[in-house]
């Protein structure tokens, strides 16, 4: 059970280093070893999203990677998604539309909405809804996630705010 | 509302909002302390065994293990939830001790260095069960010759010396007698699953001072603390819960389950304990919302006062009561529903079955009560002929109305209420309805309209 | 393929607190020398933002800003005893307890204002913006934070207050049932409106639109949070939760969120809610409990719209489509 | 066990030589969307556990007639191709974004209820599986490839390599009905593809899932079709054909019965949307 060196990317400009037992989840290496509780642990199963981070752009699931298979690529986490100062429009959409209520779903609803306003700046209502059916909230009814969400675009489509990726 | 207030009734933002968009908001799993260690639960595989045997030998062979924990190391093993407020009598077990009385009850608590080295040892622990029959059906369970779940034989929980909580106003029978209709109805309800996006967990901790700070999700700090002070049998003031933050709750975490065993966990090997549900066991082995099965029996007369309400409720409690107890009370309060019924009988079981066990959720005896209720009042409806605004207008309860508990209603909106989501829907009442209010009978010169 | 459509409409009454073994909260506040105030709760919150609406009561009988308030809800070293979060009490219990609090507090900086500004304190005056004024005296005026400051560094003084709620126990006649179990009660009626696939049984929840009377909303985008939550979980508990799907049998319980169905964002429905507020009689500033009540009303409001729209009636949690299928086939086997 | 080892291969021969090096006790992973929650929970305690993620076996290539799928192309890959709209419409149906940026193509041949919805509509495009082992290589068919409740014909020795899928040239339909729209088991799901001539249907695939111990073509729903116009009455034959022959089970999601009558009505969908002057999906 030699545990062995992983590095990967985390945010733009972090390039982390950790010696894990194989196998280790991505999940754990983040939590557990780099203090980045952001990123929830809801199921283990796939089935809730809280754990949810960028890979190279992309939503995945933490807890169903080993953090092996994520060498040399590039982790977003919520920390990393959230700026220095002030918020990213969709945390401030979120904020204004009491999209939450225990907060804890909300680190991979904000993951996943991220990937998706990068993906189309411009989602209908149905795109939305339809990015979020990995995602369990079990206090909001979703009806105000969707809502911020759309908030969100509106305000990066307006230019008001620069989407800081 | 024009009251002169400044803060009261304004949408400021969540003072926890930043907190929990940028997922800074520490949750009680969040913490993680150097040198913890893991607690997994041998379970029960059965809905109901004698047990004769626990090898642990296998178990503790496995690299990694460090500790395994079985009845015999709990203090006061045999505890209620409720003791705290008097209610008796002290029914669960921690660990298992003698039966097993639902399939996921806990045995044995290994701990370990790594979660993977829990699992490994929790599959190593040879379990010698004598598989028992089960009885799954709140009314099953009540008849003669059922398998009897609880220790005191039979499978009822007693309230004051009666097998069921006891509401009672009026004469219910001489009026279903002279009512011109009898409308009868079952409803039953399955068990539901609270699914908190965070499940239900612990991290006990030593300290320096010979304390324990347990980094708990509870609902109910304290309430946690007394119930593992008397399962350990310490001193409250050795310990130090700390949470506050909980990951949803809506009624799940009022249970007191992981806390005594992971605290124990840590006085034993004197080093932190994790001790996290997965989702698995937060659906199948935490407890649920009862299931439900409610007789409604009620008099009404032909232009549809309801004159007669006889209730009889059976909650599925599981193999433990837990909270459940407790719910069948705010049940019988609440059975009637927000109507003036002047005669009413309610009987409400709590039944034990060798199912998961049964505690508080949202709405906590009365959501099942209200979808009985509110059916049932359609069905009367259609009856007399009326449509199904008239109907609940027509019974609405008022201030100063008894309600069947005795208490005399106050702060009754009920008809304000039913205007409201008229006007909402743009559905137009009748003159009369809407001419209506919750104020007592007899004032503004309303007629009580009572035969 | 036929789609029916159907309304549904639900009334309900729910109770705040519960006191059958005495039902106590408390709270502590006391001042930094800044003039910001700590609560300290042992109460918590599980997302209905506690936090937020205790703050904004301690600010209003503090006559301070919200944001000088901190609530601590962590630790029960420092918070005193409180019952928990659960039975729709904490914004009644502990808001009352807060309140009681507040008051001492408010009470002991008056009193240092007092000495400060050399006026009895039935003349000072709370300005709601953190100063104290002597009344009709602008110029005697004092920030709030100076008088903290001053307490602790030239007076010697706490500013602190203690509070307690609590509703005595009621003991239960067991022969009638004769019980004081809550404080108060607040309201709801529910509209709902779906449509039923009768080849396929399957329930499109259209609308649920609910009037709520919930006596003072401390914070009324929280009660819309909770009502619109409610609702969904109401039309979850309606139509697919359960941890026996063939209940009574145990089989088939479900290990995960494939198994254990609850609506997604696809299922969302319409909701709308319109609030009354008629303050109940012991609640902080008239406040009723909202927390547990939301997903009442929509379950029968959904299924008596189900019954509505196709002649079926189900009786039993959740109305599956295969109830609903069954249902409409002895429908039409015997055609009335 | 604690994972002692895990092995990611850079190419499909070191994957090989692994499993012949390990033999059956290496756990092949792909996506791992499966296999982890077992890990996770204690359920699976491997020693040895190989995963798919960088063996090279994820590229989409479209020759004529062929779309050539990489066992490890995932489920979002899937759902970005244009050239076979069914597999667009089943990738689109299968779980949730984030899991079809990490679940696979070939381990949704192994994933329940049992077998994917892809793999229903894969059955139902006549696709041939790729087998390697270390030393060999052979084609089959999907139709012949499962042979009960979850198991098929691999070899211990083997890997799924790729799945070859004729590129259908008329409109095809697929509907995966579950208890919810998104992100949900089916209740049933219905992949059909049929030949024309001449305004009669000439031959016809109509595949199902979640009814059967793998997916399952039904072959008597399939012969009502042939040499018909797709009118009412065929579709109604089919339909009917298609609920007696398939052996639906009960779990948490529906009971066998609901199973069997949601056959017979989803067939009858999937069908009608082919039917002349539908308008149904091209290719």
């Amino acid at each position: 059970m030699a545990s062995t060196i992983v590095t990967f990317e985390l945010g733009d400009d972090r390039e982390v280093e950790v010696m894990v037992r194989p196998m280790t989840t991505l999940q754990t290496v983040l939590r557990n070893q780099l203090g980045l509780t952001a990123t929830k642990e809801g199921c283990r199963q796939g089935g809730c999203g809280s754990c949810a981070v960028l890979v190279d752009g992309e939503p995945m699931l933490s807890c169903l990677l080993p953090v092996e298979d994520v060498a040399g690529r590039r982790v977003t986490t919520l920390e990393s998604l959230t700026p220095t100062e002030g918020l990213h429009p969709i945390q401030q959409a979120f904020i204004d539309g009491y999209a939450f209520q225990c907060g804890y779903c909300t680190p991979g609803m904000v993951i996943v909405a991220a990937a998706l306003l990068d993906h189309d700046s411009a989602p209908s209502v149905d795109d939305i809804r339809w990015a979020l059916a990995g995602n369990i909230c079990r206090c909001t009814g979703y009806g105000p996630i969707v809502e911020a969400i759309g908030a969100a675009a509106e305000t990066i489509g307006a230019g008001q705010v620069e989407e800081p990726r | 509302m024009n009251d002169p207030l400044n803060v009261v009734g304004r949408s400021v933002e969540r003072s926890d909002g930043i907190g929990h968009v940028t997922g800074r908001t520490v949750f009680a799993s969040d913490h993680v302390v150097p040198g913890m260690l893991h607690l997994k639960m041998v379970r029960s595989p059965l809905h109901h065994a004698r047990i004769r045997g626990i090898d642990t030998s296998d178990a503790e062979r496995v690299p990694g293990f460090v500790r395994a924990l079985t009845a015999a190391d709990v203090p006061h093993n045999r505890y209620t939830i409720l003791g705290l407020i008097g209610v008796e009598p002290e029914e669960e077990f921690v660990l298992a001790e003698e039966r097993v009385r639902f399939k996921g009850e806990a045995m044995v608590a290994i701990v370990a260095e790594t979660e993977e080295a829990a699992y490994e040892a929790v599959a190593k622990v040879h379990l010698d069960l004598e598989e028992l029959p089960a009885v799954f059906d709140v009314e099953e369970a009540l008849k003669p010759g059922a398998p009897v779940v609880t220790h005191w034989g039979n499978n009822t929980f007693m309230y004051e010396g009666h097998p069921c909580r006891r509401v009672r106003l009026g004469d219910v029978e001489a009026a279903f007698a002279r009512a011109d209709h009898i409308v009868e109805g079952v409803y039953d309800t399955s068990p539901i699953e609270h699914a908190p996006t965070e499940t239900t967990g612990c991290i006990a901790v030593p300290e320096a001072n010979g304390r324990y700070t347990v980094y708990t999700n509870t609902q109910a700090l304290y309430f946690s603390l007394d119930n593992t002070s008397i399962i350990l049998q310490v001193p409250g003031n050795q310990l130090h819960f700390v949470g506050g933050t909980v990951g949803g709750g809506f009624g799940g975490k009022v249970d007191v389950i992981v806390e005594p065993i992971a605290t124990l966990a840590a006085m034993k090997t004197n080093r932190p304990v994790r001790y996290v549900y997965s989702r698995a066991e937060e659906m199948q082995v935490s407890s649920t919302r009862s299931a439900w099965r409610i007789y409604l029996k009620d008099g009404v007369t032909a232009d549809g006062h309801i004159i007669a309400r006889k209730v009889t409720s059976y909650a599925d409690s599981g193999a433990y009561s837990r909270q459940t107890p407790y719910a069948l009370t705010k049940h019988a309060a609440n059975a009637a529903g927000p109507y003036a019924i002047p005669n009413v009988s309610i009987d409400a079981y709590c039944v034990y079955t060798n199912r998961q066990p049964t505690s508080a959720m949202r709405g906590f005896g009365v959501t099942m009560a209200s979808f009985a209720l509110e059916v049932q009042m359609d069905k009367i409806a259609e009856l007399v002929g009326l449509d199904p605004w008239t109907i609940r207008f027509l019974n609405a309860y008022h201030d100063g109305d008894m309600k069947p508990h005795r208490k005399l209603a106050e702060d009754a909106t009920l008809i304000e209420t039913m205007q409201a989501a008229a006007a909402l829907v743009g559905h137009d009442l009748a003159p009369d309805l809407k001419a209506m209010t919750s104020a007592p009978r007899g004032r503004r010169g309303e007629e009580s309209g009572r035969p | 393929m036929t789609k029916l459509r159907g309304t549904g409409i639900a009334a309900v009454n729910y109770p705040t607190g519960m006191n059958l073994g005495g039902d106590p909260s408390q709270a502590l506040i006391h001042a930094t020398t800044s003039g910001s105030f700590v609560v300290s709760l042992s109460a918590t919150d599980l997302g209905q933002g506690l936090k937020t609406v205790i703050g904004q009561i301690a600010a209003e009988t503090l006559g301070v800003e919200f944001t000088e308030i901190v609530v601590d809800t962590a630790d029960t070293d420092t918070g005193p005893h409180d019952m928990g979060t659960f039975a729709s009490r904490a914004t009644h219990r502990v808001g009352n307890a807060v309140i009681a609090a507040a008051l001492e507090a408010r009470q002991a900086l008056l009193e240092v204002a007092s000495e400060e500004l050399e006026a009895a304190v039935d003349e000072l005056v709370f300005d709601g913006h953190c100063n104290l004024m002597v009344k009709g005296v602008p110029a005697r005026s004092v920030k709030v934070a100076d008088i903290a400051a001053l307490a602790q560094f030239k007076y010697g003084r706490t500013i602190a207050g203690r509070g307690s709620f609590m509703k005595p126990k009621s003991t239960v006649d067991p022969e009638t049932g004769a019980m004081d179990p809550d404080s108060t009660e607040a309201h709801a009626c529910t509209v709902a409106d779906v449509e039923v696939d009768t080849e396929t049984g399957e329930v499109r929840v259209l609308s649920i639109r609910s009037a709520y009377e919930v006596g003072r909303q401390v914070n009324p985008a929280l009660v819309q949070g909770q009502i619109a939550g409610g609702a969904w979980m109401g039309m979850s508990h309606a139509l697919y939760e359960t941890t026996a799907p063939y209940y009574p049998a145990p089989d088939h319980s479900p290990k995960d969120f494939s198994e254990y169905l609850m609506p997604g964002p696809l299922e969302l429905p319409e909701i709308e809610c319109v609030v009354l507020e008629m303050p109940s009689s012991n609640g902080p500033y008239g406040v009723k409990g909202i927390g547990e009540m939301t997903a009442n009303s929509p379950i029968p409001a959904i299924v008596n719209a189900i019954y509505h729209a196709t002649g079926v009636r189900i009786d039993s949690l959740p109305v599956t489509p295969e109830k609903i299928l069954r249902g409409l086939d002895a429908k039409r086997a015997t055609p009335s | 066990m604690t994972v002692h080892s895990y092995y990611l291969p850079r190419s499909l021969p070191e994957a090989l030589d692994l499993l012949a090096d390990h033999g059956p006790s290496l756990l092949v992973m792909a996506g791992g969307t499966v296999v982890m929650p077992l890990i996770n929970e204690g359920l699976s305690l491997p020693e040895a556990v190989m995963g798919l993620r960088r063996a090279g076996l994820d590229r989409l290539e479209r020759t004529d007639g062929m779309l050539t799928i990489g066992a490890t192309a995932t489920l979002t890959q899937l759902l970005e191709q244009d050239a076979v709209p069914m597999l667009r419409d089943a990738a689109r149906n299968t779980a949730s974004w984030s899991i079809r940026n990490m679940g696979t193509v070939g381990g949704n041949l192994f994933t329940p209820p049992p077998g994917g919805d892809v793999a229903v509509a894969l059955l139902a495009l006549d696709a041939t599986v790729t087998l390697a082992s270390a030393t060999a290589r052979r084609d089959l068919p999907l139709a012949d490839f499962y042979t009960g409740f979850m198991t098929d014909r691999l070899a211990d020795d083997e890997l799924l390599v790729e799945v070859r899928v004729p590129i259908p040239t008329a409109p095809t339909a697929y509907i995966k009905f579950g208890r919810k729209h998104a992100n949900t088991p089916a209740v049933v799901t219905v992949a059909v593809r049929l030949a024309w001539d001449g305004g009669a249907v000439t031959d016809a695939r109509i595949a199902l899932g979640a009814v059967g111990p793998h997916p399952i073509r039904a072959r008597d729903a399939e012969r009502w079709l042939i040499g018909t116009t797709l009118g009412p009455d065929a579709i109604a034959a089919a339909a009917s054909a298609a609920a007696k022959e398939c052996e639906p089970f009960t779990d948490a999601i529906a009971t066998d019965w609901y199973r069997r009558r949601m056959t017979g009505v989803f067939v009858a969908r999937a069908l009608e949307q082919l039917a002349p002057g539908a308008g149904g999906k091209g290719g």
